[in-house]
């Protein structure tokens, strides 16, 4: 074990499987030469060379495209996105071809997609997104969103293995910010299980990402104001998603709090809120509550950003109103 | 002005020896053009019996471009042919029975009946399926190439592209990724002179499609598509240069779609004269043809190719029609790939 | 009013618009010369000139993209999406230019996007999909899915008039198949408003498109039955959606199921059932169900594609789990 | 191999005369580099003062390019730039306060503090605000020339695109789609030689990315961006020929971008002898000589226009400052137009 930022796991992660596994090999804009955006890959060209850490044109469409056709002749191809925005520009290759290929014809694809997500650093509408809700709707893919070190490089570790398309929501404001024990060696974290992330009796928050941490601390301001316990579900991965964890913390609390940094209409969390209240109906005291994102593009201006992402205070609120339900 | 090489045909016994094919190669190829065109009749057959559900498509007047291409293929290289290409299926030895219960969508289909018509593919076979966006498989193709490179095998990659796909982002990122590593690919551009209705003038403003081989830095052909000896020794040129580490090449297959679109369509619009043009290009008459010049192929051996050819399919129809249709529970099998499918040995 | 089958209406509300209003001009696949694959601009290069219905390139991104551009330039254009499916070829036209423009700089992109949609047909998986779940989750975007002939031109004659980007989903399953009055000249149907396809006090179901001929079949069948009386609420448009017409619907019958043929994770279903679960929750005598198509792609063997696609005998079994809650 | 044209420099007077510049045109391109890059500067300053949030991207080393390219084009042609073309923003009138404010996120920045930095654009302008997904504008500045066609308006659209950008799949159905069509519309594309951290030869496999206009059906032309006038004479043929219904025009301006990709990058990748090479190449240096040399710019009036330039910006800055932040009550505004917005002039 040792105290590591989230970056740094992620980056680790990579490294061993790498060295790990000769089929593992990179591809993304800048990650070579530059070391990627965010360093995650720094070092790497030096390390594996131009063959396994290719520096590509400003292609998502042939980066996601040509993953395939490598996982496809047996590589486990891993690439980034720069930011996590333009996986728009890949929505195509994602969708109708890597996550489709096992279900029409039984070829595995295996590959990784790294992207970079999330505000909370004025970058406004293009490099702050959370896009995991659209790829959500995606039979066929899985879809990762680790918050602490340990799952950032256990869930990749598991992401590489894994014989399906995977994207791997990195969350920027996570990567210096947090830091954490991570396991030395071997370590891979199993989809669909849920952490705890704080136990709790009156009321089940239920997020994934950065959201975890604002969580955490309204979670702490409310238990200092009034006592109230809350419980943090942290999901991990969406797809799949943990419903048996989620289901049986709203039967301990019977109340809950869905959150996160995506926008609201037809976000992750309608389903889970939908999921909740289909299969949960008779354990709740309340109704089922969402806190996300507005339904408007990511603003640049800090005051703009700040109320576009839900703050500690707005989860407080929500808490505070459900408490009071 | 095209930039652009036009490939010349091939004639002479001597550009044959070129081409590094026997005689039995030679009827090889006719009989898989013949097995091709056989299985989209019978498709058709079957089509207007009510037996292949959805739409049906066909390849007619792309059998010297798809055997042609294939021929040209070593074993161990991977192809991604498109909706006209069932001569490449062929040409690899899918069984044709199981592309008559792939039309069917029954369970041996290729596709086990979750894919339709030419949405298949055997893997084993180096083949890769085709989605219906186009041309999404040529990024996949060019992926494949990056394998080959990265660990250094001598294998090929082969991406196939109509006209009309050709105007798509997907076909640009693909060549552009291929030029700059210099990428064991070869580009196909099954050139039948129309997207669905839309005729060549309105999909590109460029003499020939091959022209665009030089806007990323490798080499362009034209090739008549009608013509299956030119095509393979084309394909193999450049199959051979790539795995030389010449990087990639663009062949610009030209034909024309001898049928519709699909089966519901007319094709009102292809003018009669340039149908009839091609009728009298037809690549199968107009090899078998040489193939009796170069006196390859008597009147009896064709008769016999021709009865076998025709035993075969008749057969294959007949095991297709045995195979049952896929049974609901089969519906959310397989969303997800298991671990242990990564252990097939091209996954290793 | 004279009766017309959906098909029609389309073709006939396009032609009134591009009659009216010369700065209405379509762009795609094979709509001029060939009249579009099913057909609804038949007549229209004629009628028209090529400067106005244009035979484009087969390149979904540019079709988007330029009719943006001459949106900007004060044009209206239609463009059409040979099937929805190929939309996700120009998913990131629409989701990062069309949907933001107006919110980044002020600038209307008055642009309609026409989507023949959803199966029945064994049109297999990429010929039969209903894509709109994807686009639910895009702010800036609206969503129009009609399901009778007077509300497929007067949504369409509303979309071409709205000064935003407009998905009009069009399913090929009425295209022919479902014939109706249909207002003669001018006809607009405002967005938002949903429209009471059939009376009941028992139950609600909540859909939209063609789902709403298999909700009325069951609300027949189970009329007949046992008298159930079922409410079917056809929503119409999904952005906006006419949030008040379902609550007010709940209000009523206590109980609820969203009905579509989109896949389910993550669906639109998701949203709506999470709303009503948190909007209507001391109104609801029986957890909110959903029925959808399962999260697979949409197979194109006859056998596994009615499975795939929720049928009359479905929907009858969830209202009669529903009446037994 | 080039296929592209390359330009030669602008050298005599009567090139100068060709070129329709009269002196005031000579002095006020003078005028809008030294704005163009003052405000950049600027910009620096006000990013380590803390001022402007996220990041902050210039386009040093291409000022000879935007400046260049805005001057050839009318009033009522219409224009996508973006992350190093601030000098069109300035050449076309935008108000330097309202950069300042953007920068800062402030309400009268030119996205209202919804978005930042060079993500901005007065369409009353004829510009066209950039996304950041490159190069996104380039279809969409193709459908503006859709329009001018359609209505037989004698106007054009540019579109600019990166070198690296170039090698997307909009790149490709951008010019393609006015290819077909010979729409008027000219493609830029500023070769500063990197992508981020990504050379030429990484991005694309072919001499000079001027040549793929041929892949498209028309001409390409490489030009030495930071040489203004020849910026200009190239981009003032290519915009009249595509007025007078001639097509599109790819140029290619090549130049280095003088700084590192956004203010977190030292561009360590960036070899110091080119850099050296191209600071001795400064477009706008280059130009101020030249000037002197033709002796339209004496030492006293470049002193009075660096002082009147330097006095606008400052007090740009000063205006700037003053505008608020937006109120957190505006986020939800605007993310749907309304009706009546589409009774402005250009949308009627
Ligand atoms: C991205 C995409 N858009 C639209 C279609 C619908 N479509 C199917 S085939 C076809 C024409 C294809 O033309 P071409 O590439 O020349 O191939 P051909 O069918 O002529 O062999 C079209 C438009 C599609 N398959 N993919
Ligand atoms: C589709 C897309 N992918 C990635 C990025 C991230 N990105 C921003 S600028 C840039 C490099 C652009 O290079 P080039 O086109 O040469 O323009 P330059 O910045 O050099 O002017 C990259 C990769 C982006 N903006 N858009
Ligand atoms: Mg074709
Ligand atoms: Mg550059």
């Amino acid at each position: 074990m040792a105290t590591k930022t989230y970056l740094q796991a992620i980056s680790d992660g990579l490294r061993e499987e790498m060295r790990r596994d000769s089929r593992v090999f990179l591809i993304g804009e800048d990650i070579g030469v530059y070391g990627g955006a965010f360093k995650v890959t720094q070092g790497f060209l030096q390390e594996f060379g131009e063959d396994r850490v290719i520096d590509s044109p400003l292609s998502e469409t042939a980066i996601v495209g040509s993953c395939t056709g490598a996982a496809l002749m047996g590589m486990r191809p891993v690439c980034e996105m720069q930011f996590s925005d333009f996986v728009s520009c890949a929505f195509d290759h994602l969708v109708t071809v890597a996550a489709k290929q096992h279900y029409r014809v039984g070829t595995p694809v295996p590959i990784v997609v790294r992207l970079p997500s999330g505000g909370g650093f004025s970058g406004g509408p293009f490099h702050s997104q959370n896009p995991e809700g659209f790829f959500a709707h995606c039979p066929g893919l899985k879809l990762v969103c680790p918050a602490t070190p340990a799952d950032a490089k256990g869930l990749l570790v598991q992401a590489i293995r894994d014989p399906n398309p995977v994207l791997f929501f990195e969350h920027k404001h996570l990567y210096r910010r947090i830091k954490g024990e991570v396991p030395d060696g071997e370590h891979a974290v199993e989809f669909g299980k849920a952490r705890t992330h704080r136990e709790g009796t009156d009321l089940s928050i239920i997020t994934y990402g950065a959201m975890v941490y604002t969580a955490e601390e309204a979670a702490t301001a409310v238990a200092d104001k009034d006592g109230t316990s809350v419980e943090i579900i942290d999901l991990r991965t969406l797809t799949p998603w943990d419903k048996q964890a989620v289901l049986d913390s709203v039967a301990k609390t019977s109340k809950v709090l869905v959150l996160h940094e995506d926008t609201h209409t037809s976000g992750f969390g309608a389903e889970i809120a939908a999921t909740i209240a289909e299969e949960a109906f008779e354990n709740l005291d309340a109704p089922v509550a969402r806190l996300t994102a507005p339904d408007t593009p990511v603003p640049f201006s800090p005051p703009l950003e700040k109320a576009f992402l839900p703050q500690v205070e707005d989860v407080v609120a929500a808490i505070d109103r459900l408490s009071a339900y | 002005m095209a930039i652009a090489r036009e490939a010349t045909p091939v004639s002479s016994a001597a550009d044959i020896k070129d081409a590094d094919l026997d005689r039995e190669d030679l009827l090889q190829i006719y009989r898989n053009m013949l097995v091709t065109r056989g299985i989209e009749e019978r498709g058709h057959i079957l089509y207007r019996q009510g037996k292949i559900p959805g739409s049906f498509y066909t390849g007619r007047g792309n059998e010297g471009g798809s055997v042609g291409v294939a021929t040209a293929m070593r074993a161990d290289d991977v192809g991604a042919p498109i909706q006209r290409d069932m001569g490449v299926h062929v040409t690899r030895g899918t069984d044709p029975w199981r592309i008559f219960a792939q039309y069917m969508g029954r369970r041996d289909g290729l596709a086990a009946g979750k894919d339709g018509n030419v949405h298949m593919a055997d893997i084993r076979l180096g083949l890769i399926a085709m989605v219906s966006h186009l041309p999404a498989l040529m990024p996949v193709a060019v992926g494949c190439a990056l394998a080959f490179k990265i660990r250094k095998e001598p294998r090929v990659a082969v991406a196939w592209s109509g006209d009309g796909a050709m105007a798509r982002g997907d076909a640009h990122e693909a060549m552009n990724l291929a030029g700059v590593h210099r990428l064991p690919v070869v580009f196909i551009c099954d050139n039948n002179q129309y997207a669905y209705s839309t005729p060549n003038r309105l999909e590109f403003g460029v003499d020939h499609l091959a022209d665009r081989a030089a806007a990323y830095g490798f080499d362009g052909v034209v090739v008549d598509g009608t013509d299956v000896l030119t095509v393979y020794r084309e394909a193999h040129r450049a199959i051979e240069k790539a795995r030389a580490g010449g990087g990639p090449t663009l062949l610009e297959l030209v034909t024309l779609r001898m049928e519709g679109h699909a089966v519901h369509d007319d094709a009102f619009y292809v003018p009669r004269e340039l149908l009839e043009a091609y009728t009298r290009k037809d690549p199968i008459e107009r090899y078998r043809r040489w193939l009796k010049e170069q006196a390859i192929l008597d009147e009896e051996a064709d008769d016999a190719i021709t009865v076998e050819v025709k035993k075969l399919l008749n057969d294959a129809m007949k095991r297709a029609e045995e195979s049952p249709l896929p049974d609901p529970s089969e519906l959310e099998t397989g969303v997800y790939a298991e671990p242990e499918e990564l252990d097939t040995p091209h996954h290793k």
